[in-house]
């Protein structure tokens, strides 16, 4: 067990410190000059060579990488050349309104992809089964943000049950404490408000949770066949257990193992995904904070989202390894793990053909 | 050839279920599909003088028609015939695709089969190199490389081959891994081959036809990257006929104008379901648990 | 001089206790048969792929035919894989599936420059498949088309091909239904006298070395417990983990089953419960 | 005697690519109260899927014919009577132990789960769980009975598996080839406790296996089968004095055995019957296009 953790800890760190790198490697290879972006527009040499003394980029690349971990660990991410406020201060701002759709999302992604996917293995072939299939066809294949628009264009054009976009109904306001728009709805004691931002929140969510649906459903499929399949269950059932017991029991607690390594992988997917989503429904995001920074060619800001999800991914991921531990006993045993062929890399990435390209969402 | 039976009364004498969905040759859906890859393929080589229209032809008098016997896919903001854009796009489209692909399957097999029979340190390195690269989603390291090298469809191209690569080396690497570690090559160690015929006869060879099937998977999922990327304004440039770039295009108009908007993103599904459709049939096939009679 | 002499062999796994095999020595003479008997575990399939070079040894020696082998430079190595060839347990996954029977028994006669001409290698592949009972209408074929029984007898082809003085066989017939088992153990047989072949025989089933081989050497926990020619091991085992596994053995004979039983009942009730393992 | 299994007709068959595939073709067998009986086969000759007919356990199966269990007939019964005599008419233990156990549960779970489900206190369940898997040759029972099943070794496991199978105390006992993927010296110890365990409690059991040698040792009836059928069956004594079928005598044969002179070449069930080898994935036409075992 110690072994195990050590193992997976070691990993998230060996991941953070290259994603640190690689993040002052495009910063490096940046075209332009960042004193003279620093030091504005008409500046003079003089004061651009200032500028670059007062930024550090006279020294040497290896002491300009510590100065620039030194500053992230400071949680100095640099400033936004348009907003001209700490990055951490803008992601910070932006990014409690795309964990709520994330997690809307996630958990629409559950409620309907666990089921199907038990459905779809226990009647194989038939009805469920071929429905997930077309799901997963449809989930790998739409576009997200072709959907969110198609989706806009029915619920909102045509039949009018939903907001096209934004983040709340016209004229209504909340403070804002955390960001997150149905929470501070909450927690200003708002329930038009709050209900109003929820219902801003379906489309968007749908939208966000529909390719990485598939995934759960496929996954969820997979290894409760292979479950189903295994003497375990005949033995189960031949001790005359009954097939909900079988199902649910045997079948889906395997089943969680390989599901729950994929979605803490979709968690930072979906991240990821925001930034078509949001851009889509106008809502505001870290995706949105992104895209709009590189339109601009606003360097730090990009960086630094990188960085954050970056970190939101290894942290999620490390906590489903120790969520792992609870849900796969074989796991607490040390020498289990060392017998393991490559316990260095992800379940999901083991389990099939398909590496982190299954995991769904735009990639 | 096929037959389920022996394949259920095998060693362990433990009747396991066999797959279901097993016919004789194609399935339809897959036939379909693969009929569908054929025609996209000679779409997006023959597209531009097949169009109808100039697609880059603005023309305000004629914006935001709706399709019709002249432009049966409508015509979009700027008066441009849409059917006309979506032909000439698929090159666009399927050409960054495929570039992207052949640079990252390069890359993959390289890297991974380096990784794969190199020793532990090489191995060690290369693998926590590719850690990094699947720690991210694509779209958003893309963004990262998009505003080091501006937007643009090339930058989009290059910042999505640069973090694809590590999916296919990772694949690559436990292939060839497994490969190497089976019986056969074994076999062939003993009798004394070449360590050159060993890789190039007996591990490659074996090795390879999971990339083909991934390959084929994959042109959906990088096409929805690029066509992403183009939609936010960060890939294709305004003219460019590239599907994403279309969509943005029409998304300000959703509700008046939806030909705009649903041809170009059904074209891109339908690439993608024909790709992804064709993949899995590549899949099953090449199982060898699933696999037919019949040399190759 | 023996053929192949075998000397304090070691081998240890990375994040292993025990070495998986520990100090094994023995001798194969010209034409003889040893058979390597042990339980899951006790270290002879990697005594086998030591010998065959296929992994480094820790430590000891292997001198075949007056060569060292540990340590060798590539060329004696592979000079040396002419003589000594293999035979794997699993038939289904010991041939590449992309390879046709010609060039899966040819291959050993290409790489070791044994028969440029093709057509006189073909002609060489047709005589040894017909000496394993199979024949040149199985040439162009490919290896899922032939059963379990039929892909050992190309496997073996494909050692013999090379016409080697040592054949190492790790458990090459335990995977084979009975019936087919003793045909290749015949076959096993006969081409060791056609071929004044050394067989290093490895097997779990002590009944069926006893068959193939004339001398024994009983493995557990990655060392030689007790090695003697088939009589002495087999009617006057020396080593209590001998007897042990012999005592186990089941033999097709109601009468004597059941006699061993009884004994063994008489015996459990002075003594506490068996081992637990 | 009565009989506790009674087949008869038994046929099987699954669904084939254009048509049902029949493994079984009529199958007769009885397994008396209290007696142990072997079937016998290699591999394909339907001995599993025989013994896997009496719980109904492959939904893709199609059963025709009759079993009867305790003079019950299960063959077109309700799925509630059959789920009923699982576990309590019959027990199963398979080959393979390490797949045999669910990974994630701990072991006493699954020994307590058919007494659990059969609405036994769940102390009481664990008590006799414990005391079964002692009684089993398992050391330091009641500690272990916590233990995942990866903590165990094969042979240990197996007996994990033969509590489960017997703790619900069946008339009836299958066993699927349970000692195949065991060592000698433990395949005796599972042999002999199962032998025992019958005894005491006067199962019956049906003992699958492909190895001749095995039989000799514990069954009282053997019953061979071949090609989906049965050839011969005869009592363990009978049969091994004078085997009548000829596929029987190159079986025994066949054998390499302790006791007989090592210079007397094996022979082979081609030299009785004729054969050809089964090849896998193309059975029929390309079989005999390969008939080329001699």
């Amino acid at each position: 067990m110690i072994r195990y953790l050590a193992q997976r800890l070691a990993l998230a760190v060996v991941v953070l410190a290259g994603l640190l790198v690689m993040a002052f490697v495009m910063v490096q290879i940046l075209p332009g000059d960042p004193a003279r972006a620093a030091a504005g527009r008409n500046a003079t040499a003089e004061q651009v060579e200032a500028a670059r003394v007062a930024l550090g980029l006279d020294e040497p690349v290896i002491q300009q990488f510590w100065r620039f971990i030194g500053r992230v660990f400071q949680g100095d991410l640099g400033t936004s050349v348009f907003t001209h406020q700490p990055v951490l201060q803008d992601i910070a701002a932006v990014l409690p309104s795309s964990l709520e759709l994330v997690a809307a999302a996630m958990i629409i992604n559950i409620v309907v992809a666990v089921p199907l996917g038990v459905f779809a293995a226990y009647r194989r072939g038939r009805a469920a089964d071929v429905a997930a299939r077309l799901l997963a066809l449809l989930g790998a294949a739409l576009p997200v943000f072709w959907l969110g628009l198609l989706l806009q264009l029915f619920f909102a054009g045509t039949l009018k049950w939903l907001p096209l976009y934004g983040q709340i109904g016209f004229g209504m306001d909340v403070p804002t404490i955390t960001g997150a728009t149905t929470i501070d709805a909450l927690l200003s004691g708002d329930p038009a408000a709050f209900g109003s931002s929820l219902v801003y929140l379906i489309l968007p969510a749908i939208t966000l949770s529909a390719s990485f649906i598939a995934v759960i459903a496929r996954t969820v499929r997979s290894s409760m066949i292979t479950a189903l399949d295994s003497d375990y269950v005949a033995l189960a059932r031949a001790t005359g257990a009954s097939e909900f017991r079988v199902v649910v029991r045997h079948g889906l607690r395997n089943a969680l193992i390989p599901m729950s390594t994929i979605l803490g992988m979709q968690l930072g997917w979906m991240l990821g995904t925001t930034v078509l989503v949001e851009s889509t429904f106008n809502r505001t995001g870290i995706g949105a904070y992104m895209v709009t920074a590189v339109l601009q060619t606003d360097i730090y800001p990009v960086i630094g989202s990188i960085i954050v999800i970056g970190i939101v991914f290894i942290v999620t991921n490390f906590v489903v390894d120790l969520l792992q531990l609870w849900i796969n006993p074989r796991l607490r045993d040390s020498a289990w793990v060392r017998r393991r062929p490559a316990a260095g890399i992800p379940v999901a990435a083991q389990a099939g053909l398909t590496p982190a390209g299954s995991v769904g969402g735009v990639r | 050839m096929t037959a389920l039976l022996p394949a259920r009364l095998r060693p362990s004498s433990s009747p396991r279920r066999a797959p279901r969905r097993r016919r004789r040759g194609v399935p339809v859906a897959e036939r379909i599909a693969l009929v569908v890859v054929v025609l996209i393929i000679v779409i997006a080589i023959i597209g531009p003088w097949i169009a109808p229209y100039d697609p880059y032809r603005v023309d305000l008098a004629q914006a935001l028609q709706p399709p019709s016997a002249a432009h049966w896919f409508g015509t979009d903001v700027n008066g441009r015939d849409v059917l006309s854009r979506v032909l000439v796009g698929a090159q666009v489209t399927l050409s960054a695709t495929g570039i992207v692909l052949l640079i990252t399957l390069v890359i993959g097999v390289i890297v991974g089969t380096v990784a794969a029979l190199g020793g532990r340190v090489v191995d060690e390195v290369l693998m926590r190199i590719t850690d990094i690269g699947l720690a991210l989603p694509s779209i958003i390291l893309a963004l990262g490389f998009a505003v080091a090298l501006g937007p643009g469809l090339q930058s989009a191209v290059v910042a999505i081959a640069a973090t694809w690569w590590p999916g296919y080396a990772r694949l690559v690497r436990s292939i060839v891994r497994e490969t190497r570690h089976a019986e056969f090559v074994e076999s062939a160690v003993a009798l004394g081959v070449s360590r050159w015929r060993l890789v190039t006869k007996h591990i490659l060879p074996n090795s390879l036809d999971p990339m083909y099937v991934q390959v084929t998977l994959d042109v959906a999922a990088v096409m929805l990257v690029i066509s992403g990327l183009s939609f936010v304004g960060v890939g294709a440039q305004v003219p460019s006929a590239e599907w994403g770039a279309m969509i943005a295009s029409a998304a300000d108009n959703v509700l008046n104008g939806w030909w705009a908007l649903v041809f170009p993103g059904l074209a891109i599904a339908i690439t993608a379901i024909a790709f992804n459709l064709s993949g899995d049939w590549l899949r099953v096939r090449q199982d060898p648990t699933l696999r037919d009679g019949g040399a190759r | 001089m023996s053929l192949l002499a075998v000397t304090e062999v070691t081998k240890r796994f990375a994040g292993q206790h025990a070495p998986a095999v520990d100090s094994v020595s023995f001798t194969l003479e010209r034409g003889s048969a040893l058979g390597l008997v042990g339980e899951s575990g006790s270290g002879k399939s990697t005594t086998a792929r030591l010998v065959a070079g296929l992994i480094k040894p820790d430590a000891g020696s292997v001198v075949l035919d007056g060569t060292e082998l540990v340590g060798a430079p590539r060329a004696t190595l592979q000079a040396a894989r002419r003589e000594l060839q293999f035979v794997f347990q699993d038939p289904f996954s010991s041939l590449n599936p992309r390879m046709r029977v010609s060039e899966l028994v040819g291959e050993g006669l290409l790489v070791h420059g044994i028969e440029r001409d093709a057509a006189k290698r073909r002609d060489r592949v047709v005589e040894t498949l017909e000496s394993v009972g199979l024949d040149s209408s199985h040439l162009d074929r490919y290896p899922r088309s032939f059963s379990g029984g039929q892909r050992q007898r190309i496997a073996i082809a494909r050692a013999i091909a090379v016409r080697p003085r040592v054949l190492i066989c790790d458990e090459p017939v335990s995977s084979l239904d009975v019936s087919v088992q003793a045909q290749v153990l015949n076959l096993l047989g006969d081409l060791r006298e056609k071929l004044d072949l050394a067989l290093l025989f490895i097997a779990h089933d002590l009944a069926v070395v006893r068959y193939l081989c004339d001398r024994v050497a009983v493995m557990n926990g990655g060392r030689i417990v007790e090695i003697g020619s088939r009589d002495q091991v087999y009617e006057h085992p020396q080593d209590a983990y001998t007897r042990a596994l012999l005592d186990a053995v089941p033999v097709p004979d109601p009468a004597r089953e059941r006699a061993r039983r009884s004994a063994l009942a008489a015996s459990r009730s002075v003594t506490a419960p068996g081992v637990n393992s | 005697m009565t009989a506790l299994l009674e087949i008869s007709g038994l046929r099987v068959s699954y669904p084939g690519v254009d048509e049902p595939v029949e493994v079984v073709h009529g199958v007769d067998l009885v397994v008396p109260q209290g007696r142990k009986v072997a079937l016998v086969g290699e591999s394909g000759s339907g001995k599993s899927v025989t013994a896997r007919s009496v719980l109904q356990l492959d939904p893709d199966a199609t059963i025709a014919g009759s079993i009867r269990l305790g003079g019950q007939e299960l063959v077109g019964a309700a799925p509630k009577i059959v789920r009923g005599i699982r576990g309590s008419g019959a027990g199963l233990v398979f080959q393979d132990p390490l797949t045999s156990l669910n990974p994630v549960m701990r072991i006493g779970w699954q020994i307590m789960q058919p007494l659990v489900i059969r609405g036994v206190s769940k102390k009481e369940a664990r008590e006799r769980g414990i005391a079964l898997l002692d009684r089993l040759g398992v050391v330091n029972a009641a500690a272990r009975f916590d233990d995942y099943p990866h903590q165990f070794s094969g042979g240990m496991r197996q007996r994990v598996v033969i509590a489960i199978a017997i703790i619900a105390e069946p008339a009836l006992l299958i066993a699927d080839e349970p000692t195949t993927a065991l060592d000698v010296q433990v395949q005796a110890q599972v042999l002999e406790l199962l032998h025992e365990v019958a005894d005491e409690r006067g199962m019956g059991v049906l003992l699958i296996t492909h190895d001749l040698a095995i039989v000799a040792g514990f069954a009282d009836d053997v019953v061979v089968m071949r090609h989906g059928e049965v050839v011969e069956s005869a009592p363990v004594d009978e049969l091994f004095a004078a085997p009548k079928h000829p596929y029987t005598r190159g079986l025994l044969g066949a054998i390499p055995r302790l006791d007989s002179d090592p210079s007397v070449r094996l022979t082979s069930v081609a030299d009785y019957v004729d054969t050809f080898e089964t090849v896998d994935d193309e059975p029929a036409a390309p079989a005999a296009e390969n008939g080329a075992a001699r």
